[in-house]
């Protein structure tokens, strides 16, 4: 039994942690919060130095090709430091649905790009304030050419290409898209957690070139998906001891009726719950890694598992360390809220866990069929 | 068991309606500054008062109407059906007016209760410090006696209003060596003063509807003491009293904004409303909106007996700020990723659902935290003991504040 | 505004209580948790005497005609006792099948005899483990003749008269049954709670008596649920109640680390969100106290308001009363169990708690459409 | 990151699934009388010991195989795959004997060792008190010198297996005058002492698995104390600690029997299954089904490493003794009415539901409540302070017991 990262990953660990620490603190993260940048470049520039962006792509497209488990590590930095750069638009969904469809030819076009940090990707499903399906998704594909309006798209405003899921004649199909192009405009809007940066994208008669098989797209973004779940979920568990720390630290040092506030069992069991949710969440995300590295068939069932457990961690820990921190905790100055915005961006970016839990239970009826 | 007035309830409650139908003024819908709701609320206040309808159960002679309770909940019913500016007096006429009503002299009853009723002067409280919430007592703003006067030093927090108010309430700490509940003097000091600096403090919404308030030798005179020197905790106690009253049930999306939302909203390609797993939190939520309402039929029916309603008022509070946060959170993911978009333009409902998810955390903290209020349920209604005491009998100044 | 119960009623209440406390303790009602009898039949007498079983039926059937405001005042009363009599299936159940759906002539025959106590009544609708719909309901009825199987059926060994919900060729139907036909059998059962007898019975070609119009049997049986879910949410909200008043009087009394159990936040707050739900299902029972008592045509929503908030106060109430009692909570000894138990018969007697949810938003949906 | 043994891990796997295939006895279905039980259950530990299977960590001279932790587990999942007795030896082995490993002296533990490793003698503990559950250094049960002797009286409670246990370990008060944790002393006892009387306490599933155990001039010789007079607090978390360790999860239904009833069981005339609510609480279970299962293999790759878990395996009662306690209620919600029959004949998946209900409120309280856990994995895990003793530092015989 071996269900722990290994030696090497740990100390992949320390690194990251420790540039995250001194290159994206959360004061950068104001920075980014209170300022009118997209992304914090400099943090940016340093995670492309140090490799981050190939870290899963193999070689022969110009990544590094350590694998999924070392992304994995690097997302639960990237999350418990809430990164304010593309990487999750560029790695976990564009070069995922690259990598899960694109030909050989895309493959080399696009990859290489990617893992060095030259181009930005991003994936552009959502159309508005509700759920996307194959049937509602009105963005159109003729001849090669796409129309219509996506929004959010994450980092829209600052990729140079996308992934777009349009309806054809054959059904829902995805495209690639140069968002350069003059068809094109992406307008920044304003979101829940300005930390990250969105865009409404229109396409106007915007050539796109079809990845994977016409009319599959859907298909094709349920294996995205499900791979981004896991990296998104250790985001969300970075995201979620980062929290617990945070209110564990203020809870030991706020002293309230001539004692630390944490000696108080209304709060102390608070902190447990955080931590028991964490707990759980961290080890359904083992299994997710676990499941994504090995390219297992029980990806499905673990990706839902270890999204539905994170997205419950970090929205009860980022809650709830407001809750510890009292009246500091809900103004601007403090960062509890940079992590409960955060948690609802990551909670609803792949689609709402109401969704997540159907399909975990559609998975395991087919498992057990 | 029924849902209706009283005959002379009846009788009443038509004269505010008729009274309400021919004077509140039109407005038309435009955003406004605060200097301009501010004007339009005291023009609405002095309105009012001139009639008759200001603070409705305080005396005559202080610029009420001498009301019963049950009058005071119809006139705020009939009076809440209409978009009239409201809030900025709250404070003042809820907790400060029967503070001073209870320990100021005759002399500033009347100099004071009037114009406040009137809205001619608005008042603020001046209570939490940045190191005493929850335990307010734990206070430390200074104040020292200096001839007839006392001079304050010190920070509070949390004081809404406090940047267009007159008139605040304060309570000090006039003797750090006696243990803490036992140290404190109360007072009413003129927000004009010089020595006293304002600054908002923006909340998580962005909104910035408090203040911090610093006073630098801030001078008060001592016949603006309220109470006896030392007996500041129990002055406090009465307008804390006054403030869990004066406590509501949240604003933001309730029961019927989320239940419209899930009629237009889909999932899975079918309205939102046919998903079970949505129907089953709706179901939990009606019925606990329903609950509170009724809860609050209850407290009426004890006033209009003429009983006063106990601190049960916290469970509005408690339950309705979870909610609240719940139903927000809950919106946004049946919007999925479109549901952070805070965009006037793209957003649904007004953006509703993203101003409950960031608005509720201050309301589960603000007027009492969830846990301070299961504090008081607990021993009030309850009648449960209290936690153990760290710092009971413990001079103030010597109880432990860090490690 | 008037929403409280009046002077009359409070004094009903009052007697009531002081009745039950003295004819119907926690140690009658142990009797029947570990005896062989199927109900009180001392404490069954007294409420007869008293006239209970006759507090909502008009006089003209026999009854006092009193109203349904003093039958809810009784029910959080017997709810709070936990007396074991077959009081809710003659009163609730049978009563209100035949003041519901009964011709004229079936209430001058039936009602009388449960006014006075000379009859004991019941309702047979469900026939295993599992929800019944007007689909799956076996029990079949053809030239009034009627053959099944029910259970279990509450008091239906004990009872002398059942209406029985089954199939005819016209859809589901109700029947009025004498149970001392040579041709039904009834069996006790083994249930959750002990204190309140259920049978299994048996129905062989036995007469029934057409009630109501044959194939409305589901819309009738709606109706007689909704009554009797304003009823039972009041005996759910006497014993949530009672549960609340036991712990709280345990964690006042016991001691441990030198105070009361009731000083430590963990127990406080307990104690607080019981008294929450018991208090927000309260008020919810008044609602349905006078949508019952006006005939309002609320009463839909209001039944199922009550019924689910006093479900859920109950099963919180019950569940967490044990724990606060710690070790000796779980003990067959101490009383909490006998809450317990009766929470958990009283949420699936009317059908189970997910369906009832369902059914509120169903009609909510009517009534805002 | 993967699920396989070490090559050693592996070799020992197979040597012990050879064992098992060639030993496990044949059993008959049939319910069986608890003395049967015990014939049985001694019978299979006998066969292990002999061949080296038993109490596996411990040293071969106390009748262990002195394996390490990691072969402990593999011994332990691949024996449970097996319907083999367990339990009966569990508190024995899991917590007197590592008790006895520590503080005997040799000649005992190679008197009482083998003998308990090899189940010819079985051992109860006796520590909670009917006045200290919760708060177990508040027993009262007298331990006074005479003589080489010490005179035992009070009453156990809570003590499994009291009434066919050979010895068992006992902590008791030898000094009320000294504050509750210094006063207190740590035996071993012969349960067959003039003096000793057991009595079952019938819990609310009916099962009695727990005795009242009272102790009347009972005589143990001082030899047989274990630590020195005055140093049994220390002793007993020696015990306790390995409590902690043996604390599993829950028996009793879980994520695949709720899956299952949801597949076979109909509501609104489809199978629960389809319905999205019941989907949505599935998914919750199978997530922290899944986060436990997960989180145990953590545990023991950390035993694979040669790391001592801590007392993160607390979190396993907590979460799993809610689950249950929810899955029996809810399985029986999907019954409706019919879920409340006990009756062999009528009732679903052999009642499992139904006894969760019943059985899970004493899981949630037996071996720590849910409240003592959290208390427990907030200062052990998360380092936070302890609260406010109320007791700390006063003499055992002025504490207040009542008000």
């Amino acid at each position: 039994m071996n269900f722990e990262f290994s030696e090497e990953q740990n100390m992949l660990r320390d690194q990251a942690r420790s540039f995250l620490a001194d290159k994206c603190s959360l004061r950068n993260v104001r920075e980014i919060l209170d300022g009118d940048a997209p992304f914090d470049a400099e943090a940016w520039r340093g995670m492309i130095e140090l490799g981050w962006t190939g870290t899963a792509i193999p070689e022969e497209y110009g990544g590094i090709g350590m694998g999924y488990l070392e992304l994995c590590v690097i997302a639960e930095e990237l999350g418990r430091s809430l990164a304010p750069t593309p990487f999750s638009s560029s790695v976990y969904l564009f070069a995922e649905a690259i990598l899960t469809a694109g030909s050989e030819e895309q493959k080399k076009q696009y990859l290489p790009g990617i893992a060095t940090g030259a181009t930005i990707g991003t994936l552009a499903v959502f159309e508005g304030p509700h759920a996307p399906s194959p049937k509602n998704i009105k963005a159109k594909a003729a001849n090669g050419l796409l129309s219509g309006e996506k929004m959010p798209v994450p980092d829209g405003d600052v990729a140079d290409f996308a992934v777009v899921a349009a309806n054809s004649d054959a059904g829902l199909s995805l495209y690639i898209v140069d968002l350069s192009d003059d068809s094109v405009t992406a307008q920044s809007i304003k979101t829940l957690d300005p930390t990250r940066s969105h865009a409404k994208i229109n396409l106007s008669e915007t050539p796109g070139e079809l990845l994977g098989n016409e009319g599959d797209g859907w298909n094709i973004l349920g294996q995205v998906f499900n791979a981004a779940a896991v990296l998104f979920a250790f985001e969300q568990v970075g995201g979620a001891q980062a929290a617990l720390d945070m209110g564990k630290e203020y809870a030991m040092t706020r002293f309230a009726f001539g004692r630390p506030i944490a000696t108080f069992q209304a709060i102390k069991h608070k902190l447990v719950d955080m931590y028991v949710a964490t707990e759980l969440a961290r080890s359904n995300c083992y299994y997710g890694a676990w499941a994504l590295d090995t390219h297992s068939t029980e990806l499905p069932i673990a990706a839902a598992t270890c999204r539905i457990s994170a997205t419950d961690a970090y929205h009860e820990s980022s809650k709830e360390n407001i809750q510890i921190h009292g009246g500091m905790g809900f103004t601007w100055e403090f960062d509890c809220h940079l992590f409960y915005r955060r948690s609802k961006l990551l909670s609803v970016n792949l689609g709402g866990e109401p969704r997540w839990k159907d399909m975990l239970i559609s998975r395991l009826e087919q498992a057990s069929a | 068991m029924d849902f209706n007035d009283t005959p002379a309830e009846a009788e009443f409650r038509a004269e505010v309606r008729t009274w309400l139908k021919a004077n509140v003024p039109h407005r038309d819908k435009a955003a406004e500054s605060e200097a301009e709701l501010i004007r339009r609320a005291k023009s609405w206040q002095a309105k009012k008062a001139d009639a008759g309808w200001a603070c409705l159960h305080w005396q005559k002679e202080y610029g009420g109407r001498s009301a019963s309770p049950i009058e005071s909940v119809i006139w705020q019913q009939e009076e809440s059906k209409y978009d009239v500016p409201a809030g900025i007096f709250a404070i003042g006429q809820g907790m400060c007016g029967p503070t001073m009503a209870t320990y100021a002299t005759e002399e500033q009853k009347q100099r004071y209760l009037p114009p406040m009723a009137r809205g001619d002067e608005i008042w603020c409280q001046l209570f939490s410090e940045p190191a005493a919430g929850s335990d307010l007592a734990g206070l430390r703003t200074k104040a020292e006696k200096d001839g007839d006067d006392w001079i304050i030093n010190g920070q509070k927090i949390w004081t809404s209003g406090a940047h267009y108010s007159d008139y605040g309430i304060l309570v000090t700490r006039s003797d750090p060596t006696v243990p803490k509940h036992q140290g404190l003097t109360f007072f009413f000091v003129d927000m004009k003063s010089p020595g006293i600096e304002i600054k908002p403090i923006k909340q998580i919404s962005g909104a910035s509807n408090f203040n911090e308030v610093y006073f630098t030798d801030v001078r008060i005179p001592d016949a603006h003491r309220l109470g006896e020197v030392g007996d500041g905790w129990r002055v406090s106690i009465t307008t804390l009293m006054n403030e869990r009253l004066a406590v509501g049930s949240a604003g933001g999306p309730d029961f019927a904004d989320i239940f419209r939302l899930a009629q237009n909203i889909e999932i899975n390609d079918q309205p939102a409303i046919k998903d079970r797993a949505v129907r089953d939190r709706l179901a939990t939520w009606y019925c606990e909106t329903n609950g509170l309402k009724f809860t609050k039929f209850r407290t009426q029916s004890a006033l209009s007996r003429g009983e006063t309603p106990g601190p049960e008022a916290s469970i509005a509070k408690i339950v309705s700020a979870k909610k609240l946060q719940d139903i927000g959170s809950f919106g946004m993911d049946l919007m999925e990723l479109g549901g952070i978009m805070m965009d006037e333009n793209v957003m649904l409902e007004d953006g509703m659902f993203q101003g409950a998810f960031l608005g509720a955390p201050g309301l589960r903290i603000a007027g009492g935290t969830d846990e301070i209020l299961r504090n008081i349920i607990a021993e009030r209604v309850l009648g449960l003991p209290q936690d153990i005491r760290a710092d009971k009998g413990v001079s103030f100044n010597e109880i432990p504040t860090s490690r």
